[in-house]
């Protein structure tokens, strides 16, 4: 994100699910017959259509493992990766920064997708490493530039005399950043994690592409034998919506614990 | 590794297990050679990048055995005779691809089905990512035929779709196409163990075995 | 050294922002246990005076030595020199996910490898005596603002720093609370401390320091102890602010 | 995007290339480096190695164009989606609110690629309609709803003395909307719009999967017929790139001049 | 209806937000040419009563006919009544997007047809009845608020509007264009407009109002002749009230 200062109030969307709030009245009861609705339909589709629905819910499951180790390892390694960049970002030494906003602008640039055959390509001819970790390389990578401006974001709105008081205690540039900063910025960095956490989630989706045996995929096999389509992408769907709602709620959930130490 | 979007050649069962008649080929060539194959779920579209670099040994997943191949990769001997099968819409008059000229016609990226329709004059080609994306297609009238090995054709036609697609006819390519094990080139190790596998397979007559339990012949 | 050495040595000291001179040649000594006050107009430099002190503000010529450690020679540590000099500023600065006493002991056990117990029971006392003990576990934004600055100065005396820097303690402070702040500091004047503080605060200027230092447009114009200073100003320029601000 | 207030500055990031702007220094020049490497390597290597990379750029043009129309007309689409939605987002009509809030909840929640499959194979067994009319109606479907909430955030920005002065005049609640309302929240709405028709073109990669013969596909056909995978793709990525580089600085010129009004 | 006739009758309205009561059976009429001045104190409802005229608020009883027309008959077209009724806003409410002169031509064109050039000559004239000619082709953020004010005014009148509503129009503005905006209400008052205002300001009351309206707690209190309310109020509320303001 970059900085503008055109004086009126910016709208950005991000691409996570959206994440109900209790001053948000509508989006909350929608939450709640999203909810309840995905539920309903995930447990009855089954009992009145066992063939194919059952058969589906019983196909997919590892494939949600799948999901969630995919997921967990690229945000894991793309936070590192942000971190960094968004260190860069900020960064007074020139190279750095210069080096951290053009990782950020080339990664930007290019849809996930090319970026996932390019890094699976291409990471092949010169390591021979398992397409999950492919996969993994290839996602943090590029959620790594998202993080990044994440991460510095959270960082600048830090005060900066939390810094200075910080130096003027004796620590270095270092440490400031590890208690004093980081662990502030850490509750502002929040929200747009869990929102890149849940875009992730979805986005992992891509990797099916890959033949790596993700819920998606996991469907797409069981499509392509089955030929239920219709019914096999009902399932995917719902199960997918059910994972980000819950997820959704989670992080707002989250987020309001985090800033115990704003509450009066 | 397979890219197991292929029935009834290779592909994933309800038990999530990797089966099929090259499957079942290569795990007979297996025993009879002394090896036992590890099959591993690959995407079509980067089989090839992947045996270059390493990622597998070989690729058992109906691979045509083609010149330009050939110059990529090293091929065992052939294990089964495919011919490229023209499927269209049950209601369909078109008997070849000559008769489709201007008509959209599907087959999976990078096969040899989907380079006859690209050398065929007039034809819209359309690749796609696995074939059954392409019947799908077909079914419900987005392109107007599909071109792929006549097994997977047969299947498909005969079995899967059989109220509402045909097979049209058997395209005439001038050579023979067979299928085989492709390995890394120079990779002669795994090439002879396949080899041994594969001549006692065909000695044993367990191919014919086989063709009756996948394809019905 | 003995008590009249001086433990901040300034010499010649310009500073610039960009093409604009912050400071102009400045030179000041403070001695052991000195109660230093600097006043002068908005923007005459005496925030950037302090700040380069404890190389907040680097400068572009001149010498500052701190305590025998030259602050620009090379090898020198400036984490471990910044330790001897505790800083307070005007908007307090307090952790905000720190609790008050976390606030204390967070250095200490950090910088000093000081056991935690020991840190807290130092940073109890500490609180005790800025009035605050009853507020250890609260965070600093449910503090009042002169509480809020309590805790600051008692956070920057828990690393037991040989010199105080104030810069301008109380400004950002409602009257009502202005009081409760000057009197910590006054308490810690009598305990011999070595302060160097910029406010505009006369009347604790005139209680507490032992020499007044008067900035303009980034020199040090007039330096007298505070009975000279307040009642016969030898500069026009010093005369002039006393005016405004008296 | 959730009108939250937790009292804490918003970061939210996103999906589009960064969007330079001269107040951020490093950005800039590593807009200006990205420009040029790219440009660059795209007439470079063609030259140095005419095969592969001359014939892959002869290969890929109108993959470019096709993925230039989707892109368009999922947008236009996606506009016209997006306004329905934001409206229907801060209606006082509960039950369009809770059928747009439903919509967007529900959108958000599943990945693009599975809505693509979904879609695609359900609009299928309804309707025959070509596979780039399929794919154009899910990307608008998908980013209709992120449009939505772009719309509402916009729409919402406007001072509500705007409209009551606008109703005091006489005007109705639809032509408050289009003369008075509409007109000045596209001003706030115009980043964001931006920003989502670069990731929405990005996101046309995933067509590539439906058979829609985009930039993507065009590359990944040439890769498997040659088996040039690396090189290919270091192609399509520099092309994508290309294109983003240069709509992200148009968007900022755009965006600079549509304020003509609010400079004093 | 001559003279005499009330055109805007109010009887015994009543406005909850939510439980709390904004306006409490409030009757007030208002004959053509008239000009009613209506103060309180802060939160008593006088803009809430205001806005009632026109349905920006909807009421929960009672009944509002203006000109003839009741507000909440079936059938009836607020935005017909509202044509009738210009308001001018304490926030002006230009739009923000269109030029002074497209402010005031916006309505007429798009809602009684007018061809554009008539309306910009009518809009012309008006912008030189308030002093504003000169700037018809500004963007509202290049004025001043009481040139916003003015043009706010203007725009109200281009739909020539038989009443005219002000809800505080000249408390967002700096002393020095209070009086530039009170000079062309007078001037339109001169000119027999039907005007309802609520304003704090008590010279303006007392030179124009031909009756003050003072409400308290969501009622009127107290309704008279200016001379009379200033000089001599009937209740102990008004007096505390102009005691205060006075
Ligand atoms: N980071 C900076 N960048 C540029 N100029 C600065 C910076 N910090 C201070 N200055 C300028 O240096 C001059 C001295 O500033 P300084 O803060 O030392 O003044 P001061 O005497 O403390 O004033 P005050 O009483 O307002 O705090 C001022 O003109 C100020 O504008
Ligand atoms: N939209 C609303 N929702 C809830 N309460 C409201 C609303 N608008 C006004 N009120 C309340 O109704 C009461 C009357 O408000 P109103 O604005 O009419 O007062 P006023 O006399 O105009 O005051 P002021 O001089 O401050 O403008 C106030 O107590 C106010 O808080
Ligand atoms: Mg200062
Ligand atoms: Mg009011």
């Amino acid at each position: 994100m970059a900085d503008r200062d055109t004086g009126v109030e910016k709208i950005e969307i991000g691409d996570g699910a959206a994440i109900p709030v209790p001053e948000d009245r509508g989006l909350l009861s929608a939450w709640w017959i999203a909810l309840c609705g995905t539920i309903g339909l995930l447990i009855v589709l089954p009992l009145v259509k066992p063939d194919p629905y059952a058969d589906i819910l019983r196909f997919v499951p590892d494939g949600i493992l799948v999901t969630f180790e995919v997921t967990i390892a690229s945000i894991s390694l793309a936070l590192v990766v942000g971190l960094i960049t968004g260190l860069g970002r900020i960064s007074s030494n020139r190279f750095f920064n210069l080096l951290a906003s053009l990782y950020v602008e080339v990664v930007r640039g290019i849809p996930l997708l090319v970026q996932l055959f390019y890094i699976y390509f291409a990471l092949g001819r010169f390591v021979r490493v398992p397409d999950i970790v492919a996969a993994v390389i290839a996602m943090a990578f590029c959620y790594g530039a998202y993080m990044g401006e994440v991460f510095r974001a959270g960082i600048k709105s830090i005060d900066f005399g939390q810094t200075e008081a910080s130096l003027s205690l004796g620590f270095n540039h270092r440490q400031t950043m590890m208690y004093g900063i980081l662990p502030q910025a850490w509750r502002t960095i929040l929200p747009p994690v869990g929102n890149e956490f849940i875009a992730l989630l979805k986005d992992t989706s891509l990797v099916s592409i890959l033949a790596v045996s993700d819920i998606l995929r996991r469907g797409r096999e069981y499509a392509s034998e089955s030929f239920n389509y219709f019914e096999t992408y009902t399932m995917i769907a719902l199960i997918y919506l059910l994972i980000t709602l819950v997820l959704s709620r989670l992080i707002s959930t989250m987020e309001h614990r985090l800033s115990h130490y704003e509450r009066r | 590794a397979t890219d197991a979007t292929w029935p009834p050649m290779e592909f994933v069962n309800a038990r999530k297990q990797i089966v099929g008649y090259s499957i079942d080929y290569m795990k007979a060539a297996g025993r009879e050679a002394g090896f036992r194959p590890v099959f591993k779920n690959t995407a079509w579209d980067g089989i090839f990048a992947g045996l270059a670099s390493g990622k597998y040994d070989a690729i058992c997943s109906s691979v045509s055995i083609t010149e330009k191949r050939k110059k990529a990769m090293d091929f065992s001997e052939p294990y089964y005779t495919v011919r490229q099968a023209l499927i269209v819409g049950r209601t369909s008059h078109a008997r070849s691809l000559a008769d489709l000229k201007g008509k959209k016609v599907g087959g999976q990226i990078g096969t040899t089905g989907y380079f006859a329709i690209k050398a065929a004059e007039g034809v819209i080609p359309k690749s796609y990512d696995e074939i059954g994306l392409a019947m799908e297609d077909l079914n419900v009238g987005r392109i107007d035929a599909v071109v792929c090995d006549d097994p997977v054709a047969a299947n498909y036609a005969l079995l899967k779709y059989k109220d509402t697609l045909k097979i049209a006819s058997v395209i005439k390519t001038g050579q023979v196409e067979q299928y085989g094990i492709a390995v890394r080139k120079g990779n002669t190790g795994v090439l002879d163990l396949v080899n041994r596998g594969i001549r006692a397979v065909k000695a044993k007559g367990i191919d014919q075995e086989l063709k009756k339990k996948w394809i019905g012949q | 050294m003995n008590d009249a050495d001086p433990i901040i040595r300034i010499q010649n000291i310009s500073k610039y922002f960009g093409t604009f001179l912050a400071l102009d040649k400045v030179s000041l000594e403070v001695r052991i246990g000195e109660k230093v006050v600097v006043l002068g107009p908005s923007g005459s430099g005496k925030s950037t005076l302090l700040r380069a002190i404890n190389r907040l503000e680097t400068i572009q010529s001149g010498t500052i030595i701190v305590d025998g450690h030259d602050l620009y020679a090379p090898g020198e540590d400036i984490n471990r020199i910044r330790m001897e000099l505790g800083m307070v500023f005007q908007s307090f600065n307090l952790f905000r996910h720190k609790t008050v006493l976390e606030n204390l002991t967070l250095a200490p056990i950090r910088l000093k490898k000081m056991a935690p117990d020991q840190a807290a029971a130092v940073a109890m006392a500490l609180l005790d005596k800025v009035g605050m003990a009853d507020k250890a576990g609260s965070y600093p934004v449910q503090l009042s603002g002169g509480q809020q600055q309590r805790v600051a100065i008692a956070r920057a005396l828990a690393m037991e720093p040989k010199i105080m820097l104030f810069d301008e303690p109380t400004s950002a402070l409602d009257p009502e609370m202005i009081g409760e702040v000057l009197d910590v500091m006054v308490d810690l004047a009598r305990d011999g401390m070595t302060m160097v503080v910029v406010t505009h605060e006369m009347g604790f200027a005139r209680e507490v320091a032992d020499r007044v230092v008067f900035m303009d447009a980034g020199a040090i114009v007039e330096e007298a102890p505070p009975e000279v200073f307040f009642d016969n100003p030898r500069h026009a320029r010093t005369r002039k602010f006393l005016q405004q601000i008296l």
